[in-house]
């Protein structure tokens, strides 16, 4: 269950039960005003309780919140999405979205990782864990936008690529592999969004990019939690320890220097006032997009490079024998 | 990113298992096997061939015609997460440290094999099993940035995990650190080899171990993205047989050939050779 | 290359099995269809919907904004094996000519789609089943070079059963020669898009038409590579549900999009539009 | 049944005879010799009427002859050859053989269309009928020659691409598709020797070159005469007449510009003297790549256009209404 959901269950109450109020006030004669009132404080003092200090465990949950915007929220609010479909080699993987359309106007390929918003959809979707197509199907779009000039927008929502028999035998990793390369050399300018959860190379591999805009409440790891507590301790269990540890919220990211801007939330989270979110969220990527446009594919592939170069924390040592 | 596991690890006990230091017991077949011997014999179990895992320095002896320069040798990482646990990051650094007689899980240089000069990486599972953190993603990184200079072949040896958790993200960018530096060499027409040992998983293998023109995987190496426990979880269901085997990979296409220890260094030469090579028709 | 199959053929009567003039059989549902008012609703069935086989005219006609300039109008083969056999090739070009109101199997030329400048080809399967051989494959090349030199996005619309037996090799090296204008063509950044459309299959699936950077299959069309003759020939069991359908196509990563005849000028556009205008950001 | 293996009996059993009698005379004290060289007249004479002149049908028979020489016999007298696999992405196809060699000093990389020996080798081979996985892995070895900058030799010996439910689901027709525009544009010297069969779409994929050689008694045809016939008659039976139409002898291809160069096979076929074939074969290749390692990238891929460019057979129709 998530956590978030159970968290937030007195306050979906308290808002239903408000909302119920605000509708006999208008049809009934008593005035219930005092009454709205009072509840409304309680429930903003509530949502200030849960929300306003998350931890990340808990932000874990909120970036794999049933009702968060998924990738083709954002996708959609474009202006003309058209999809394309297919690896042109083995399957047209749902887990991946793809095509172009206009970002106020400027014309710009796409790339999602889609989650399913229901059982049903999940299962289509693969719960937004791509195969090795999926990812293949991402390079040829990668591959028109630099053909054809088009900046490239990503947005990164994946507990991670799937771990299955077909992906090993079709090659997960040669595919991701590919996919980093690619974007490493593309010559157009890429934005990459964290919208929701960011697992490991599974995100990574539609995650190289010139600037790096991430959610409030996404995250971003090495490894989802889960993972990585099985690996570090052979124990699943302590996904929450593993969270804490990993620094996957946005703002760790930020100080950290691998993202460069972070959108902010509304108090409850993106599903509060979804529309406002994805319009922040694209508006940051407007931003960017027109700065990026006016660099020569040089420039860019060069800044690419030094920007991912410079990401690490390692130093010379004194060696034991320096004195003799 | 993903666990070390080994198709192998369920045939028999691991050599972690035998507390003897004299003896090591095959996972292939079982058999007590004595060092000293297993050292010379280049860590093939005499009963059943099995190749057991190599470290670094003896797959550098194995390799190289005996001129190898080691770059970057004194780096190490900073613990950027500061990492605290039962036994804090540092503390296992530490450990491994002396575990392996190396400073990280990585070493890389300059050689030549059999003549052609090259770059070459050798990772070493017994170092944080092999995975890449901030040190091997910035050696990696500088091994393929020289090689590129000086116009050479790069080759690397993997033997990974996949990145190191304990560095969180700082970890995962090193993919596309080097992922970065792959793609510059090989725009310059220059040839990445990698020599996939057991066992190459998550993201060494999602990085350079698949980035590479010539892919040779060493017999009996388990490779993957994901490891076999985190598949286990997932599906819930029987893995083929030789699942994630290099014969496996072979099969399906992912790897260029599988080749026994004792011929690798032949295999390596004779493609260097006829890349570097500047014969011109007769 | 491959016979012309269709996966819907054995659903119902051939379109060419009804002799009476005025009317027509739906392949996909038997209806009697009055064929005055098929042509006026695009030659969709009003039964079931079905797309009925349309010729290269009314294609150009539903594509083009109206202003259609044909080139090379007057290629024809001049057969090179000069084919004999119970109805020599040259008659059967003849009967075709009278048949399609065509002198070849696809018609070429330059014209706007809603105000995007483009060269246009459009295959007929009325004439010779749509076979290419040097015609088709001649005035694919000029179109394509036409388009390089004036920089314009090229749409090739097929419907072809292949190769064109009666012209032996010389319609086998149509395969290269059109692959290599499209190569140059690809090569200056400009954009190719084919729509597929009920049937392609043989060497127009396996040249041009899967070269495009955007493949539009329409909706019912069978597409592959090998007829659904061949296949059964040579594996003797059942084909899944479907097999070398549009649909089965998308699912299978082939093409990027299915669209009904109806919506094809639209979804045409709005690509062109997307790679054509300069716009710059806000 | 093979065709040349039912006409030729009579010389192998007269050829066995005349090896008896070879050995008696070496062992025995009679002398055999008058015997044995009026047989040898006699087996001279049969050779010639077998092989003197042989039809189509019976050409495509003895490019099918169970002992003809396969792709792995001349990449095999190729020196140091090191076999290179799989497409890096489903499966490494056993019916292309790929990898790099020396030609008489210099470094190749070769592909060819490889069918078995026997039934079990001709299962694992699939007759020598690729599927898309094939082609994707020639497609990795012709982009290894250009990067690399080696030239690119291929043996043609295929029925034709293989009609199969899961060819068809991975794309053949792309697979094919996608070689086509490689090799038109490969920036490297590019020999192609059509060794055995050449059927259709599937020999082509790995047939666009600067220089292409026949054997004297490979055939190559827009589909086999059995496809043909099936395609034009509905009748596979009369395979045997679509060999005689479809022009597809070394000779008639000459003749039409499609290949450059024949190299003659002993009468008896290739199998006869394969080592002398082979050798003559390689020889053909060696001069083509003096030749054409002396020109520059651009010059080759100009040049490869144009030879390509030129092929056709049409005309301009005088316009009927041309008087007006
Ligand atoms: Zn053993
Ligand atoms: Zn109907």
């Amino acid at each position: 269950m998530n956590v978030i959901v159970e968290l937030e269950k007195p306050l979906v109450e308290l808002e239903a039960k408000i909302d119920g109020l605000k509708k006999l006030n208008e049809t009934q004669r008593v005035d219930f005003s005092a009454e709205i009132a009072a509840l409304e404080a309680k429930a903003r003092q509530l949502k200030n309780e849960v929300f306003g200090n998350l931890t990340p465990w808990q932000r874990v949950h909120m970036a794999r919140h049933p009702r968060r915007p998924l990738a083709l929220d954002y996708i959609s609010a474009l202006d003309g999405f058209t999809e394309l479909h297919g690896d042109r080699t083995f399957r047209d993987d749902p887990a991946i979205v793809t095509g172009y359309a206009y970002l106020d106007g400027m014309p710009i390929f796409v790339i999602g990782e889609q989650k399913g918003r229901d059982t049903k959809d999940n299962l289509y979707r693969n719960f937004g864990m791509p195969h090795p197509e999926g990812y293949r199907k991402a390079q040829r779009i990668m591959q028109h936008a630099e053909k054809f000039k088009r900046p490239l927008v990503s947005f990164i929502d994946t507990p991670g690529a799937y771990p299955g028999i077909g992906a090993e035998e079709r090659g997960q990793s040669q595919a991701i592999a590919q996919s980093l390369i690619l974007l490493a050399g593309l010559r157009t300018p890429i934005v990459v969004n964290i919208t929701g959860e960011g697992g490991s190379g599974g995100a990574l591999a539609i995650g190289i990019g010139d600037h790096i805009v991430m959610l409030q409440h996404a995250v971003y790891s090495v490894a989802s939690p889960e993972a990585a507590a099985s690996i570090l301790w052979r124990d699943a269990g302590r996904a929450e320890e593993a969270a804490k540890r990993l620094h996957l919220t946005s703002d760790e990211l930020f100080e950290f220097g691998i993202i460069d801007e972070v959108v902010s939330e509304p108090l409850g989270g993106a599903q509060a006032d979804a529309t406002r979110v994805i319009a922040d969220l694209l508006a940051a990527d407007k931003r960017a997009l027109a700065r990026l446009t006016r660099l020569s594919a040089d420039e860019l592939v060069d800044r690419r490079y030094e920007k991912f170069r410079r990401i690490g924390s390692h130093v010379e040592r004194v060696h034991d024998s320096a004195a003799r | 990113m993903a666990p070390t596991p080994s198709w192998l690890r369920r045939r028999g006990a691991r050599p972690e298992a035998a507390p003897d230091t004299l003896w090591e017991i095959c996972p292939g077949c079982g058999e007590r096997l004595y060092k000293k011997d297993l050292a010379e014999r280049l860590r093939l179990c005499s009963r059943c061939g099995h190749h057991l895992r190599l470290g670094a320095l003896d797959r550098i002896a194995l390799l190289a015609d005996g001129d190898f320069q080691e770059l970057v040798p004194h780096l190490i990482t900073s613990d950027p997460l500061q990492w605290t646990d039962r036994i804090p990051y540092a503390k296992k650094i530490a450990g491994d440290r002396v575990k392996s007689g190396l400073l990280e899980a990585i070493v890389v240089g300059l050689c030549t094999v059999e003549g052609v000069p090259i770059g070459l990486g050798v990772m070493d599972f017994s170092f944080r099993g092999g995975t890449m953190g901030s040190v091997v993603g910035e050696k990696v990184t500088l091994l393929i940035e020289e090689c590129a200079r000086r116009r050479l072949p790069a080759v690397i040896v993997t033997a990974s995990g996949g990145a190191r958790m304990e560095e969180g993200m700082i970890a995962l960018m090193q993919l596309a650190k080097t992922s970065a530096a792959v793609q510059r060499f090989a725009a310059l027409g220059l040839p990445l080899i990698t020599i996939l040992t057991d066992p190459t998983t998550g993201g060494v293998s999602a990085s350079f171990g698949f980035q590479a023109d010539i892919i040779i995987a060493e017999s009996g190496a388990a490779i993957g993205f994901a490891g076999r426990r985190v598949i286990d979880q997932t599906i819930r269901q029987k893995l083929p047989e030789g699942f994630q085997s290099a014969q496996f990979l072979l099969e399906h296409g992912q790897v260029d050939m599988v080749v026994r220890r004792g011929e690798l260094k032949t295999a390596l030469a004779r493609f260097l050779h006829f890349v570097s090579d500047q014969k011109v028709p007769a």
